[in-house]
């Protein structure tokens, strides 16, 4: 990823989008949409200052939404380039209202917040495709009830979760009990502000809000004058006070049992061999499922985890041996089924229902987490793509190519590579971008010939 | 041990560390002064763990019997 | 014994085999080292053992090879008792020698040399003169090591504190052939300055002799300090043999574990 | 030993450049202080702690202070070599320093960031890795990178669909190719294949291709041609071919391995005798000669794969198996196919619906655990059937054993005539399982094809392509550049005693027989100081990680 | 006749294709959707088989 930031001969238009491309094979003029980054590219350091204190707060996709980031920020922190970006739709500056600490902020002053958007025209020989894909949205499947249940997360949610840099530092933490921490916090953070008003009444009145109230309440209460005033404002703080902190002991109480999650269930094909959606296999998901079992134990020692597939398809170099090896040291069962359905019991924990073939029974197993190994779909802008290159879309949404030249598209002088072309696991990505750049230069070396002679 | 980045270099020092850690002893100087063990760049937690119970066995062996020695050396 | 290896010695001279043979000559009352080149003038051949045998031993090994190095295509003869022999094998493993280049005469060392040198295998396997008698067991490194440590670590550093650096155990060692030894170089050994760097100075020649040593035992006989340089390269003999079932200068084309890449071969 | 006992590359003027990065060093340690004392360091003449030593306006820094103050060291205390490493030595060589001159000090991964909260501690470790880098950089010594010329040229052993493709590729990007073919026509494995999984004849697709390859000018082919040896190294490669008319030498820039795997001959499996219970490819023949007669065949998948000594799935043979019988059912409906497998490997968009497709056709899958695999006995298959949780006896008067692809009986020979790895299965040993799945670790030498792992033929196809752009990425560049940190051998104090020669794991280092003495071929060396270490006399040396250097920095601590 | 190549997407295969050509001495102009690039790999903690970490 270095290397390309840093390669003379490559140029990196991050943040763009391709407008549109005429011209043919050796010869195409491409119009580059570059989005305003409202950061100057060549002041910005990256060193993060502004993210630190930007106020407004938004979801985080990169952690696939179980994390926040600020308005202005870098997709991740070693992201290349470097350079921040600043969301338009939530910067308060850019929606209209008064902030701009991120400006005074800045040493290296890089914040300008009138940047427009601007066209580059660029005159190349050829075009590679590497859009890549993105996760299936496993909300399309009702009997999993992917939104109801909060423990039921994806598997690239669930790798976000392993990662040290991501949302719960590598802790395998249920999504449920990571809802009641964040709500102690609020609560915490109202009682602190309303404890410290009753301090105030404690304080000049030598008594304790408590034995005042009850006092109150039963009316024996010796006011004298001061007193007086106070006291029904200081019973209605403490009224609310109490709002807070009843329902703020019963969380932590119920967060005392939390722990990290042990028992994690894998359900593979979620959405791929599936005739309502892709009916073909991705090849890499039941090796994703099984290194995160691996890594998930390797975090916590007494993790149990149970994978369940129909074919547990380990089909690559030195998969079949990572998949015995983790079966046997990390404690992994796989389990030849398809998942029925997911439903829920008293405490959030999900409950599966699958037949297990090899002893054909109905079963019901309830697990602390449950990931749901989906299948991935071509990106979401792949139909305005093919548009504006004019190639073809094959039938389930991914480019056209043809078994003979497997990496040309409908149009000469455009090559796929990657999940872009087909599902496919990193190896066979990066051998396919090599074969992609052969047949670029190819392509171009035969214009020139021709040309030429 | 075979991930040595050189492919075989880890083995070659093994070899020597016993030899040396041998003759260390045979000369009278304690054999835990010397230690030695192969971590990998990704493996933080295992390289803090070494480090501190090195410490732990180093600290009741005492400064070296030949401090009066070498110290007059390094400048 | 003499008569049968000046008969062995002018035969290989005059059949040509050998260009010149490196044995001991008496001259005006002193035992050295000299290259035979005609088989009439063996007159003052002798085999080092003037009043008991073995008082005057060479490393005529470290002469043969600064004379290969002038005549690299020749063959010379070599006078060799049962180190020396081991010497060589090492050489070639070394490389400082090639194997079809060398004619040895081997001679066996009398009972009383061996039990003098604790020698483990006072005759060469190619013996021309005098019979095998059997080596002697080394008791010297298991003393050293039934020491408590703060005894042992007493004993070495006095040891090592007589030292002079006079650098004659390099000398005359057979197997130091190095043009540029790692003990003159100024970043480890710390120069003109005395007692010398305890244990840095010896444990780099330790860890340098640990699969070359033959134990011939002339470092300690030259040593003007006495020190017992040979109990030292005893123990790492003793460290190879256990750990990695190696002994230096038995076979002649031997492989020593240290120079294999590849974990340590099984013991 | 001190500072002036180093043989000194001219008097040395060190400038040290103390970075701030923001608030990762300065928030958590006294940066001002540690420039402060690095002042007082020996030969440091001149110190500037700065905000962004990475930014624009950190590099202008450096350069300026170079010319202005004519410093012939310059050290930079700030994060991890790894990531700015190569830009500042390249700013220190646009002001006209020697790159190797540089000396990198990391005070915020190994100092700031593991000690936050111990503000005078960190500050105190960061003063002293810095003496240790200024002791360290005293010591440097200008080293110039190492250039080789290329031979346009490559050399593709085994003409297979990968080694026909990764040709064809390389022909197309003008570069003069040798493919070298063991046997006397190409096509390799896919000239027993009938029909292809994609549809369509394997021979049609072989011949476009084959014609297409020896059409080429550019490119000379061998056949019934045996590569005898590869000397050399990347970009100047001596091979030896034995040819029907003699031996050839001559001199290649790169090398792709492209030999291929055949298939398991099963013997002593599951009865296994080439008539009643034969192998898939034997099955691929008859379909090609179209002699087939047979009530009720039973395909057996994985047999002889994912065992103990054969602990990895072959990957195509479930996608052959399963054509073949639909190819079966189309020509001979009336034949009774069904098929044992353990787990049925149809990756990818279009597998999935040939299992679909054979279904539709009447083929019947069962599953098998490999606990209790299926028994064959005279013309009786038996196994048992996990759904119905019985035994199943099947009269069968054909069993197709789909065995796995293996590696060719040579492959070991290849990889030592090559000094290339192989698996403990054999297949050849890629550079990185996930980044470099064509490269070999040595450079200049490539694998594609099921020499690496068994492939499709359209996966074959396009890892050939692949190659070729990888070939290309070095080939098309005037010269070969290489770092200098390399090894270098004193030829007056070396005795030829080859304890370096045995350790070198790149087999860098050569005896010269006449000077004996050993020496080093810099474009092979890679660094790693093995032969440094084991020299009793410090006659080989690692260009900058000499001895006085490491002690200096040692010596400082 | 121009040398320069356009790479839609900055994933692992957008940066494999434009580093191949980039040494083959091709101008290469590599666009990219997202703020900064690695596509989801870099979203991955590590990587089977061999467990190094992705980023």
């Amino acid at each position: 990823m270095l290397d390309v930031g840093r390669h003379p001969n490559i140029t990196l238009l991050a943040y763009s989008e391709l407008e549109k491309i005429e011209g043919e094979a050796g010869n195409f003029t491409a119009i580059i949409r570059r989005k305003a980054r409202f950061v100057e590219e060549d002041k910005c350091t990256g060193c993060g200052a502004c993210t630190e204190i930007c106020p407004t707060s938004v979801l985080d996709l990169y952690n696939e939404g179980h994390a926040e980031r600020k308005a202005i920020y870098s997709w991740f922190a070693q992201g290349i380039p470097s350079t921040h970006v600043i969301d338009p739709d939530h910067c308060r500056v850019l929606t209209g209202k008064k902030c701009g600490i991120c400006q005074k902020k800045c040493e290296a002053d890089a914040i300008n917040f009138d940047q427009k958007e601007s066209i580059l025209e660029l005159l190349v020989g050829a075009v590679i495709v590497a859009t890549g894909y993105d996760v299936f949205d496993p909300a399309k499947l009702p009997e999993y009830r992917y939104t109801q249940l909060d423990n039921v997360i994806t598997a690239m949610e669930f790798e976000r979760f392993l990662s040290a840099s991501g949302p719960t530092e590598g802790h395998i933490y249920r999504p449920s009990d990571r809802k009641v921490t964040a709500q102690i916090a609020v609560f915490e953070k109202k009682v602190k502000k309303s404890q410290k008003a009753l301090d105030r009444f404690e304080k000049n009145h030598g008594q304790d809000s408590v034995e005042f109230y009850s006092a109150y309440k039963a009316g024996s209460l010796n006011a004298n004058d001061d007193l007086e005033k106070d006291q029904d404002k200081w019973a209605k703080k403490y009224e609310a006070h109490l709002e807070n902190a009843t329902p703020l002991e019963a969380l932590k109480e119920k967060a005392k049992g939390f722990t990290s999650a042990k028992n994690l269930a894998f359900i593979q094909c979620v959405g791929s061999r599936d005739l309502r959606f892709y009916p073909f296999c991705y090849g890499y998901c039941c090796m994703h499922s099984i290194k995160e079992a691996i890594i998930a134990h390797e975090h916590d020692n007494d993790t149990h985890s149970v994978i369940f597939g129909m074919d547990i398809r380990a089909v690559g170099k030195g998969f079949e041996v990572y998949k015995v090896r983790g079966g046997n040291n990390s404690n992994i069962s796989y389990k030849r089924s398809r998942v029925a359905e997911i439903t829920k019991n008293t405490d959030e924990s999900p409950v599966l229902i699958y037949e297990d073939t090899l002893e054909q029974k109905v079963k019901r197993e309830t697990f602390d987490l449950v990931v749901l190994a989906t299948a991935c779909e071509p990106v979401k802008s792949t139909q305005k793509i093919a548009d504006t290159l004019s190639i073809d879309v094959d039938a389930y949404g991914f480019f056209k190519t043809q078994p003979a030249d497997p990496l040309d598209t409908s149009r000469e002088g455009i090559f796929v590579c990657g999940c872009a072309h087909s599902p496919m696991d990193i190896p066979e990505s990066v051998a396919q971008a090599s074969s992609a750049a052969a047949r670029a230069v190819q392509a171009i070396m035969k214009k020139n010939n021709k040309k030429a002679s | 041990m075979s991930e040595c980045n050189y492919l075989y270099g880890n083995y070659c020092a093994e070899k020597r560390v016993t030899v040396l850690s041998q003759m260390l002893d045979f000369c009278g100087i304690e054999k835990d002064r010397l230690r030695a063990r192969w971590v990998s760049s990704a493996e933080a937690p295992e390289f803090v763990e070494e480090i501190n119970e090195f410490i732990d066995v180093l600290k009741p062996l005492g400064p070296s019997p030949l401090k009066k020695q070498t110290s007059k050396d390094v400048a | 014994m003499i008569d049968i290896v000046r008969q062995k010695i002018s035969k290989l001279l005059s059949d040509g085999s050998v260009k010149g043979v490196v044995a001991l000559a008496m001259a005006n009352g002193h035992v050295a080292p000299c290259l035979f080149q005609k088989e009439d003038d063996l007159e003052p051949l002798c085999l080092g053992d003037t009043k008991k045998p073995g008082d005057a031993r060479y490393p005529l090994n470290k002469v043969l090879i600064t004379i290969a190095r002038q005549y690299p295509e020749d063959v010379f003869g070599v006078l060799v008792r049962g180190c020396d022999e081991r010497g060589l094998y090492v050489l070639y493993r070394l490389n400082q020698l090639e194997p079809d280049k060398v004619m040895t005469i081997g001679i066996a060392c009398p009972q009383e040399l061996a039990k003098a040198c604790e020698c483990k295998k006072p005759y060469p396997d190619e013996l021309v003169a005098g019979e095998k008698t059997e080596g002697i067991t080394q008791q010297g490194v298991q003393d050293m090591e039934d020491m408590d440590l703060s005894k042992r670590f007493s004993f070495w550093k006095n040891q090592f504190s007589k030292c002079v650096k006079c650098y004659g155990c390099r000398d005359i060692c057979p197997m130091c052939f190095c043009r540029e030894c790692s003990l003159e170089c100024e970043d480890i050994i710390s120069k003109g300055e005395l007692p010398v760097d305890i244990p840095v100075f010896h444990l780099t020649r330790a860890m340098h002799m640990t699969d070359r040593c033959i134990d011939c035992g002339l470092c300690d006989e030259t040593c003007p300090s006495g020190i017992p340089l040979r109990l030292l390269y005893k123990k790492t003999s003793k460290i190879m043999n256990a750990e990695f079932g190696f002994t230096s200068g038995i076979n002649k084309n031997e492989q020593s574990p240290l120079n294999l890449m590849g974990p340590a071969p099984e013991k | 030993m001190n500072m002036n006992d180093l043989i000194l590359y001219e008097e040395p003027r060190i400038g040290v450049f103390v970075c701030d990065c923001g608030s990762n060093i300065a928030g958590h340690l006294d940066c001002a202080d540690v420039a402060e004392y690095a002042k007082t360091l020996p030969n440091v003449v001149y110190v500037k702690e700065n905000l962004y030593t990475c930014s624009e306006a950190g590099i202008v820094e450096i350069k300026k202070a170079i010319k202005g103050q004519n410093l012939n060291r310059v050290v930079v205390a700030s994060c991890s070599p790894r990531t700015h490493q190569p830009l500042f030595s390249s700013s220190c060589a646009e002001a006209g320093l020697n790159p190797y001159l540089f000396e990198m000090v990391n005070i915020r991964d190994q100092c700031s960031w593991v000690h936050m909260g111990k503000r005078d501690d960190a500050t105190q470790k960061a003063k002293e890795l810095i003496r240790m880098g200024v002791a360290k950089s005293a010591g440097l010594e200008p080293q110039e990178e190492i250039e080789s010329s290329l031979v346009r040229k490559v050399l593709v052993m085994g003409g297979g669909i990968a080694g026909l493709s990764a040709a064809q590729a390389l022909a197309d990007m003008g570069l003069d190719i040798m493919l070298v073919e063991k046997t006397s026509n190409f096509g390799g494995l896919l000239q027993q294949v009938h029909q292809l999984d994609t549809g369509g004849s394997a021979r049609a697709l072989l011949s476009k291709i084959i014609d297409d390859v020896q059409s080429r000018s550019n490119i000379t082919c061998y056949t019934k041609a045996i590569v005898k040896e590869t000397g050399g190294y990347i970009g100047n490669f001596e091979i030896k071919i034995d040819t029907q008319n003699g031996l050839i030498k001559d001199k290649v820039g790169c090398i792709v391995v492209a030999t291929g795997a055949v298939p398991l001959i099963p013997k002593g499996l599951f009865g296994y005798d080439g008539e009643t219970v034969i192998s898939l490819m034997e099955l691929e023949q008859k379909l090609k000669k179209d002699d087939l007669t047979a009530r009720r065949i039973v395909f057996i998948q994985c047999a002889g794969a994912r065992t103990k000594e054969r602990e990895y799935c072959s990957r195509i043979c479930c996608m052959i198996g399963v054509k073949n019988a639909m190819i079966v059912k189309e020509k001979y409906p009336l034949i009774d196919v069904r098929i044992l497998y353990r787990d049925m490997q149809m990756y990818g968009t279009h597998k999935e619906q040939m299992l679909w497709d054979a279904r539709g056709k009447g083929i019947q899958f069962d599953v098998y655990n490999p606990d209790n695999p299926p028994e064959v006995k005279e013309g009786k298959v038996s196994f048992f059937q996990s759904i119905t949780g019985k035994i199943i006896d099947l009269d069968t008067d054909l069993v197709v054993l789909s065995t796995p692809l293996v590696p060719r009986s040579d492959a070991p020979a290849v990889a030592n005539m090559m000094r290339v790895p192989t698996d403990q299965n054999g297949f050849f040993l890629e550079a990185h399982a996930k980044l470099r799945p064509l490269d070999f670790a040595a450079d200049g030498i490539f694998v594609c094809g099921s020499g690496r792992y068994p492939a499709t033929s359209t996966e074959a196809r396009t890892q050939g392509l692949g190659v070729a752009s990888r070939v290309a990425a070095i080939l098309f560049k005037d010269k070969l550049v290489k770092s200098a940190i390399v090894a270098k051998i004193n030829p007056e104090s070396c005795v030829g005693c080859k304890a370096c020669l045995t350790m070198c794991p790149y087999e860098a280092i050569t005896y010269n027989r006449d000077k004996r003495i050993c020496e080093i071929n810099e474009i092979l060396c890679k660094g790693c100081g093995n032969c440094a270490a084991t020299c009793p006399s410090h006659s080989a040396q690692l260009c900058g990680y000499k001895p006085e250097q490491l002690l200096a920095q040692i010596g400082a601590a | 006749m121009t040398n320069d190549i356009l790479v839609l997407g900055g994933g692992i295969a957008g940066i494999q294709s434009s580093l191949d050509l980039a040494e083959m001495g091709f101008r290469v102009h590599l666009v990219e959707s997202l703020a900064s690039i690695g596509g989801k790999m870099a979203q991955l903690d590590k990587t089977f088989p061999t467990n190094d970490c992705a980023i």
